[in-house]
């Protein structure tokens, strides 16, 4: 394994070194100019070329491009043109919180995936497993947005429950800190959610008609530790890739999420460096995007690998 | 514990000091653009002050300037400052101060709306530390626009400011911390020159890009005020007894059509008369505004003083008259592109001219840009035919908008408008000192009537200017150009 | 043991067409076809102009207006049922695009260690870029526009389908039948594509349900920044944008397009299901 | 049997019926089957593919798949009636008191679990123990079922045992629990002579001991004969003979039995001795005729058979059977006249051998979770020739690297080290357009006919496949070439059209072998490619392969773990054990005067079947 993790290594570098290169150009393609948003709605020329010269816009671009990549290479992400205030600080203040929205809405997303899976496959009943998956296909069916807001006007608004917005940290208080996290982890988790559960519901079916169930069956092994320790491993192979993309889903779709719920996370920042062409800051969150990618890619690989002892890697 | 108790304010019955006020807002403070006029006005006047203050009626009130004196051929101004005012780090408040303040509104990079109109100031005659004198080229109409705009920053920490680090001024809170993309937050400032004030303990404003979410926040008390909320929304909570609704004369902006002259058909003013003669602008404040907002052919709210009801109705829909005008410049049909930023609002607004247009026979084709790119495109005089958009700096005096509005400069514009007849009657209005003398107004009107006559920009709507508090928040105010002001605010 | 003697020859031979028969697969079909059908149809369902625009905004249903109208006072009805047909159109299109460059990919992923590290790390490029960013990007380079719509779609989903077709044959490919295969002297390329590919598609059928609702969303979204479909042309995706500030306030905005959307994402489950079900009996 | 008799019985079964739903109608797999079992009794039930012996055995326990359904009758065990016993209560019945072992090892153990985790799983399901003792009873049941090196190897996981290995498993795993009722569903089919025997020793052992009372559903008489003291003959769902073994299997009354015993290989008949099939194919369960079963292939067959079925009736010797013709069978029905080959074939040791292995070694990479690294060495130098038209029988030990030689010589293993030669031609030298050719020229019958066939494909196109991959004639030709190798594997051109699971084990396996044949070899391996059919279909299959080397004069390379059929089907055997070849020559030599020790056990431990004669009846 560690020989495994050894031989990516050199691989995941490189894909970061090539993602700075295509996020540079990327962001240079798409049109507006950092410049003019900076200088206001009336700005005029000069006030515009003094601002790019200001931010080293002026320069050639292989020029901006080897600079960038030399601070970064020492840890130094520059200062934000627009938003204020040095990058690193930026996503340092924005990542615990999105890192927290993400983990609550993974946990969500394990425990409500596997909860639909298990019922739409092996819930008692008819009516129970139809129900699953009528929840299953709403939960893919109804956008994000969608779900935000009435979760909000219904538990926020109408109960007065749960905060409509807003953030506390779970660390500083777990109680506090939970009321807030639930609604937009919730959201957030729904739709991945979704695509969980009906993956394992289609795995476990499949499983369960397997003949090693029968043998599972046959030495008195419960039902629901069959279900559990027999047909699941057996069913989650293609789950783990689809959570693995997940997280990734989660992370953008945390762009949205934040915004219906004011959660100061890094999707906030990163709208606002679009809107507003802050390359350093937009720069930086997508090479730390590209890099979770890549890392998370990399865990679903080993857990694939060690879920299905028989798989062997081209 | 609950996260819902926990954000509601501590009701108390009586009026008092102390306190926290949250302020929901849907859009980000840009450090970068503190000192130009931007989407976000929560933030100046919290930290900072300005030498003097508008009344109701546009006459200048004593700020941080005790008095005042205007050369009678308009070519200066004399300030008496108060000497009783410190910045937060507990630097003394001098003449020095307002010699900075000037000059750092003059620099380009600044990108400051009234830069003309500062630019028009060429002297400084400090008298004392508390007296100075400030030489204008030529008399200035618009002149105390210029200090109800400009607010005093510390010069020492100007750069940090813009770069958002910290915000340094003599105002009634001081800026303890920022949170980009989420909030801001402000305490009291214990040494506030105004004895007693202000109120509150600590002042925050939330970020909450999202409409349904702000009005949620509201409507939860997690904020208690909000001058953010859509029309559409606002109606949502006239009839609600927990909240206080108030509307302010100066309007939240204008939105308009503007056109460029010099593509083909477009030159010809008969059809952009055509053009303001066939949108519905009634329409677009109900469905855009909700209602809040006033159809207006001209860019002026109630609070300017080039504001009349003549003025405003000057085009109304008419698509009858549209067409007959349209045919008279020889034309049954036309296709013309219609640029706008594509955010929700503007998309709608787009899409309520083309179909309008459609009605008298000119098709359109919808051009969304991104708000970066509109902006650039405005600035560079890139704008196609037609394009849509708001504009601001109608509420104070008119010739505030002609020389400092990009859309309204008679030197330069978008629309590549220029007449020599608008340039003469722009200047008539700026280069004068008696700005609410019988001449004046007369000269105010003249540029109304260039405007409305060329129709280069066609003025659609006026937005209203509306607060939002729960029943709760009281003395909440804003100065002429959108600055919050918390100094009287208390929480009962 | 010939068991399945009593079954009709044609299903017998097809299993993917036997599993569309079954009660599940026809239920999917029709509730598809109908969608599909009321977009084709539009203009004999309704009389009303989807471009119409009236002083009666944000509606709630009425006679005039079974589903209510928009905010700018347009019939809503008309509106989603013309936009089901820009929808189906992109997602036609795009979705088969997604699957089929994802399994090209994924084909290619797992012949070679090289091209696997390539392919894989080229998905979690793709797939780190957020949509917005492809979306602007892709629109810069081509202009707004349906191309850049069905483009940004399938660069974002189809590394979930190779993801997906990787993982299973990784597992297929392992099993006798495929050994078999190769004694038999198939190439690498035929055991892939003749022997493995056919069983492992089921969760690639599966994932095309999915990516459907999901490429409605990503045309809503590229229409709400003003890259997508162009406005005032109505489709599913830019209907239910318009009605995210609505939610709260007017509900009844975002309920049409979301039964279409409902619809065709259930009714897609449903096929998807009953085509794996075939396969897998 | 008497009324004392039953109620004294630990296990009864009375009129069971079991039924699947197939689409409009129902295959009735079990119709009224009635059978009792005392504590420490042994009873084999034997009978054709297809014959219900699976599904009645999974019938006790109610674990019946897809929608199989016990119809009528009850099961009922210390009087407690399964049939109508609450899930809960059959689970605690399941694996305890009742344990299975099931007929394909291959697909019933989870590939993700570990050996141990298996067997954890089977004790923790009835609260044996703690971990660390359930883990000693693990490591010790291995060992009891002869798992070599069961500490090393306890953290593997199935796929990497060998087939025989994984069946061991199996019964260990059913022996966690003590049971009182093992139930055993060709619980030997892929294991070794020597193996075998272990096995049966230890059911043996456990019988006698415990007083564990064994079900035995096998194919092999031998083993039957061997272990159990009754034996029940089942056809088309229905008992149609039951009675003490030695009596059955001597003076058989039925003649289905008759015919199932003349189709077993017998150890003793020489090299080319062809063996017996049953002619005619089982009834089919979805439409059971009026009257007898079995009265399509029965030479005896009267009218009253065509009408109504003939009850199970007793005869005094305890012998019960269900036909209409009394008194005992001893011909044989639909025999092929028995016809030697007569002529040995053309196998001429001079000749130049198609095909040479010299010192071939293969090793396996250690792999596992306890980050085990020392390789499995499979094979360990082996040198082997093979003559044109020759059929070379390899037996072996269970794991002894059969299969693996086997793969290695269809080149999908690499071999480690050591050379190959066909044609004189070494292989791994061979362009890739050359190692393409002599792919074709070696192809392969896979042991396990139903993974090996590719569950979405057409059995068509499944044989049509080497051809197309080997550019072999144009799509008329190639239909016609497909139609001519199902003809010539004794299945109708018309099921070209079918899938695979529409189709019986022993027809799975033909459809292999036509994929083999088609695109010409030369060189066809069979790595036991009837371990898994009955006997009756075993002689079809095996009758086949003859014919189709006589005819074809392909060279044939048998792997097998019966030493009956490889002796009769070879001209040349080979002995592997422990990844060499420890002893090659003449069939009948190598069966008659072996010289290597190892052979020796392994003949050793070959039950024998049924005296051949009645003549060899023990009083
Ligand atoms: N799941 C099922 N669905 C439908 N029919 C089935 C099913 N399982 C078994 N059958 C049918 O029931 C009959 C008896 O099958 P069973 O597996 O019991 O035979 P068997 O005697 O064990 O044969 P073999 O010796 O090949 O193992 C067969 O005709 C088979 O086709
Ligand atoms: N893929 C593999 N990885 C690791 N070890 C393997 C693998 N395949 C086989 N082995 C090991 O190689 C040895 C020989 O296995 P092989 O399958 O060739 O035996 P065999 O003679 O065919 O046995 P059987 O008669 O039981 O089928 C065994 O110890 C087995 O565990
Ligand atoms: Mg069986
Ligand atoms: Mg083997």
């Amino acid at each position: 394994m560690r020989s495994y993790l050894l031989k990516r290594v050199p691989s995941a570098l490189l894909v970061l070194a090539l993602a700075s290169f295509v996020i540079f150009v990327i962001l240079r393609l798409i049109p507006g100019d950092p410049a003019t948003t900076l200088a206001g709605p009336d700005a005029g020329p000069a006030a515009i070329e003094a601002i790019r010269g200001r931010l080293g816009l002026d320069r050639p671009l292989p020029s901006q491009y080897v600079t960038w990549l030399g601070d970064l290479v020492h840890g130094d992400l520059g200062p934000s043109y627009a938003i204020g205030g040095e990058v690193s600080e930026l996503i340092g203040q924005g990542l615990g919180r999105t890192v927290e929205l993400t983990l609550g809405a993974l946990v969500l997303v394990v425990v409500l995936g596997l909860a639909l899976g298990l019922l739409g496959a092996t819930g008692r009943g008819r009516g129970v497993r139809a129900a699953a998956q009528a929840v299953t296909t709403a939960s893919l069916a109804v956008p994000p947005f969608v779900t935000g807001i009435v979760l909000v006007l219904v538990f926020a608004v109408g109960m007065r429950l749960l905060p409509p917005g807003g953030y506390r940290s779970v660390l500083d208080a777990p109680d506090i800190g939970l009321q807030y996290l639930l609604l937009p982890a919730l959201c957030l988790a729904l739709p991945s959610a979704a695509v969980l559960g009906r993956y394992l519901k289609d795995g476990l079916e499949r499983a369960l008609a397997e003949d090693y169930v029968r043998t599972a069956t046959a030495l008195g092994v419960s039902r629901r530790r069959i279900v559990w320790r027999h047909a699941l491993p057996g069913a989650l192979p293609p789950v783990v890739t689809v959570l693995g993309m997940q997280v990734g889903q989660l992370l953008s779709g945390a762009v949205l999420v934040e915004a219906v719920f004011a959660w100061p996370g890094l999707g906030m920042l990163a709208e606002q460096g679009v809107i507003r062409r802050d390359y350093p800051v937009v720069q930086a969150l997508l090479l730390l995007l590209v890099a979770v990618f890549v890392a998370v890619q990399l865990l679903t690989d080993l857990v694939y690998a060690w879920l299905d002892p028989r798989i062997r890697w081209a | 514990r609950s996260a819902v108790d926990d954000s509601a304010p501590a009701a108390s019955a009586s009026p008092r000091r102390g306190g926290t006020l949250t302020v929901a807002h849907g859009v980000d403070f840009t450090p970068a653009l503190l000192f130009a006029v931007s989407a976000m006005t929560l933030v100046p006047r919290l930290v900072f002050n300005t030498l003097t203050r508008y009344d109701d009626k546009l006459r200048p009130q004593p700020e941080l300037a005790k008095s005042w004196q205007v050369a009678p051929d308009g070519k200066s101004i004399t300030f008496v400052l108060r000497d009783d005012v410190t910045f937060h780090n507990g630097r003394k408040f001098t003449a020095d101060d307002v010699i900075f303040a000037v000059q750092n509104l003059q620099n380009p990079v600044r990108a400051a709306q009234l830069r003309s109109t500062a630019a028009a100031v060429t002297s400084f005659e400090k008298r004392g530390d508390h007296e100075i004198t400030l030489g204008l080229a030529h008399p200035v109409s618009n002149l105390f626009d210029l200090f109800e705009f400009m607010f005093i920053a510390d010069k020492d920490s100007v750069e940090d400011a813009v770069a958002g680090k910290q915000l340094i001024g003599t105002g009634p809170y001081t800026f303890t911390g920022r949170s980009p993309g989420s909030s801001l937050s402000f305490a009291r400032n214990e040494r506030y020159w105004q004895p007693g004030r202000p109120y509150l303990d600590k002042v925050e404003i939330r970020i909450i890009p999202q409409p349904d979410s702000l009005l949620s926040s509201l409507r939860t008390a997690q904020s208690q005020l909000s001058f953010d909320v859509r029309g559409q929304d606002v109606a949502q909570l006239k009839d609600d007894k927990q909240f206080r609704i108030r509307g302010y004369d100066t309007g939240a902006g204008a939105l308009y059509l503007g056109v460029n002259v010099t593509e083909q058909y477009t030159s010809d003013k008969r059809v952009r008369q055509a053009l303001a003669w066939a949108v519905d602008r009634e329409r677009i404040v109900k469905q855009v505004l909700g209602g809040y907002g006033q159809a207006s052919a001209a860019p002026w709210p109630k609070s300017s003083p080039a504001y009349s009801d003549a003025n405003a109705t000057h085009y109304t829909h008419d698509p009858v008259k549209a067409r007959a005008l349209l045919k008279e410049a020889g034309h049954d049909t036309l296709s013309l592109p219609l640029a706008h930023a594509a955010v929700p609002r503007v998309t709608a607004i787009a899409q309520i001219i083309q179909y309008d247009l459609k009605q008298i026979g000119i098709t359109t084709e919808l051009q969304p840009y991104d708000s970066a790119t509109m902006q650039k495109k405005l600035i560079a005089q890139q704008m196609p035919a037609l394009w849509t958009m708001g504009h601001g700096f109608a509420q104070v005096h008119p010739s505030t908008l002609a020389v400092s509005a990009y859309p309204f400069n008679e030197a330069k514009n978008t629309s590549r408008f220029s007449s020599p007849a608008y340039t003469e009657a722009v200047r008539e209005a700026w280069v004068r000192s008696d700005a609410e003398s019988p001449e004046a107004l007369a000269a105010y009107q003249r540029v109304s009537d260039q405007l409305l006559d060329e129709a280069f920009i066609i003025d659609l709507a006026v937005e209203a200017s509306v607060e939002v508090a729960t029943a709760k928040v009281h003395g909440a105010d804003l100065n002429k150009f959108g600055y919050l002001i918390l100094d009287d605010a208390y929480l009962v | 043991m010939t068991i399945t003697a009593t079954s009709s020859s044609l299903r017998a031979r097809n299993r993917y067409l036997a599993g569309l028969l079954s009660a599940r697969g026809i239920a999917g079909l029709a509730l598809v076809s109908a969608v599909a059908l009321a977009g084709l149809l539009a203009p004999l369902l309704t009389s009303a102009d989807p471009l119409a625009q009236s002083g009666d905004a944000l509606a709630g249903p009425s006679t005039g207006h079974p589903f209510g109208t928009d905010d700018l006072g347009r019939d809503l009805f008309s509106r989603v049922l013309h936009g089901i047909r820009a929808d189906l159109a992109i997602g036609l299109v795009a979705v088969p695009v997604a699957a089929a460059a994802g399994c090209a990919l994924a084909l290619l992923s797992v012949s070679s260690r090289a091209a696997d590290v390539a392919v894989q790390r080229a998905f979690d490029l793709v797939l780190a870029f957020p949509g917005l960013i492809l979306a602007l990007t892709i629109t810069a380079i081509w202009g707004p526009g349906r191309l850049p719509v069905v483009v940004v779609i399938a660069l974002a989903e189809a590394p979930a389908f190779g993801r997906l077709l990787r993982g299973a044959v990784l597992v297929q490919r392992e099993r006798e039948y495929a050994v078999a295969a190769r004694v038999g002297g198939a190439g690498r390329l035929r055991v892939l594509v003749r022997h493995v590919l056919p069983n492992a598609i089921d969760p690639v059928v599966v994932q095309i349900a999915t990516a459907l609702s999901i490429a409605v969303f990503i045309e809503g979204a590229m229409s709400f920044i003003g890259v997508g479909i162009r406005p005032p042309e109505p489709s599913l995706g830019s209907i239910l944008s318009q009605s995210t500030s609505y939610v709260g306030t007017h509900a009844t905005f975002a309920v049409a397009p979301l039964i279409a959307v409902t619809a065709l994402v259930v009714g897609f489950t449903l096929v998807a299901e009953a085509l794996n079900r075939g396969i897998r009996q | 049997m008497t009324a004392a008799g039953r109620a004294a019985a630990l296990l009864d079964v009375r009129g069971l019926h079991v039924a699947f739903p197939l689409g409009a109608g129902t295959v009735r797999a079990v119709r009224g089957v009635d059978f009792s079992l005392g504590a420490g009794e042994t009873l084999g039930i034997v009978g054709e593919s297809g014959s219900g012996k699976s599904t009645l055995a999974l019938s006790l326990t109610r674990m019946l798949p897809g929608g199989g359904r016990v119809t009528g009758g009850s099961v009922l065990l210390d009087g407690e009636d399964l049939v109508a016993a609450g899930e809960e209560a059959l689970r605690r019945v399941r694996g305890s008191r009742v344990a299975m072992v099931f007929q394909d090892p291959m697909a019933s153990l989870n590939p993700v679990l570990s050996i141990g985790q298996h067997l954890d799983e089977a004790m923790r399901a009835h609260g044996r123990g703690d971990r660390r003792s359930r883990r000693a009873r693990a490591l010790e049941l291995l060992g009891l079922v002869g798992i070599p090196d069961p500490a090393r190897r306890i953290d593997d996981h199935p796929h990497q045992f060998s087939g025989g290995m994984r069946q061991r498993v199996m019964i260990s795993l059913a022996l966690a629990n003590e049971p009182d009722v093992l139930i055993a569903d060709e619980p030997t089919t892929a294991l070794d002579a020597t193996v075998q025997d272990q096995i049966l020793q230890l059911l043996e052992r456990l019988n006698r001991e415990t007083g564990t009372a064994l079900v035995l559903v096998t194919h092999d008489i031998g083993v039957v004969a061997r272990v159990c003291r009754r034996v029940m003959v089942m056809y088309g769902g229905t008992v149609v003979e039951d009675g003490p073994t030695e009596r059955v299997l001597t003076l058989p009354r039925h003649p289905y039995t008759a015919g199932l015993l003349a189709a077993v290989p017998r150890l003793e008949s020489p090299s080319g001795t062809r063996l017996l099939g049953i002619p005619g194919s089982p009834p089919d369960p979805a439409a059971p005729a009026e009257g007898c079963g079995f009265t399509p292939r029965c030479p005896l067959a009267e009218d009253r058979c065509r009408e109504q079925a003939p009850p199970l009736t007793a005869s005094a010797d305890g012998v019960r059977s269900a036909c209409w013709v009394t008194g005992p069978k001893d011909f044989t029905v639909g025999r092929e006249p028995a016809d030697d080959r007569g002529a040995q074939p053309s196998a001429d040791p001079s000749a130049t051998p198609l095909l040479e292995v010299t010192a071939l070694r293969k090793t396996f990479p250690g792999r596992g979770r306890a980050g085990r690294r020392d390789p499995v060495v499979a094979l360990d130098g082996v040198d082997l020739v093979l003559h044109p038209g020759e059929t070379l029988g390899i037996v072996g030990e269970s794991g002894s690297g059969k299969s693996t030689l086997a793969r290695t010589l269809v080149q999908v293993y690499e071999p480690t080290s050591g050379g190959i030669r066909f044609r004189g031609r070494e292989l791994s030298a061979a362009s890739p357009e050359t190692a393409k050719a002599l792919r074709r020229e070696v192809q392969m019958v896979f042991q396990d006919p139903f993974s090996s066939l590719n569950p979405r494909m057409t059995v068509g196109q499944i044989i049509a496949e080497p051809l197309i991959a080997h550019g072999l004639g144009d799509r008329a030709e190639r239909a016609e070439r497909v139609a001519a190798l199902l003809r010539q594997v004794g299945l109708d051109p018309d099921v070209a059209g079918r899938h695979p699971h529409a189709f019986s084990g022993g027809q799975r396996q033909r459809i292999g072998i036509a994929r083999a044949l088609a695109p010409e070899p030369s060189v066809l391996i069979c790595d036991e490619p009837v371990s898994a059919l009955d006997v009756s279909v075993q002689a079809q299959v095996v009758n086949l392969l003859t014919d189709v080397q006589r005819d074809l004069g392909l060279a044939l390379l048998f792997i097998a773990h019966d030493l009956a059929v490889v002796r009769q089907i070879s001209h040349r055997i080979a002995v592997m054990h422990r990844g060499q070849v420890v002893e090659t020559g003449a069939a009948d030599q190598v069966c008659t005067r072996p010289a290597h020790p190892y052979t020796r056990t392994l003949l050793g431990a070959v039950p024998r079947t049924a005296p051949s004669s009645p003549k060899e009846l023990r009083p």
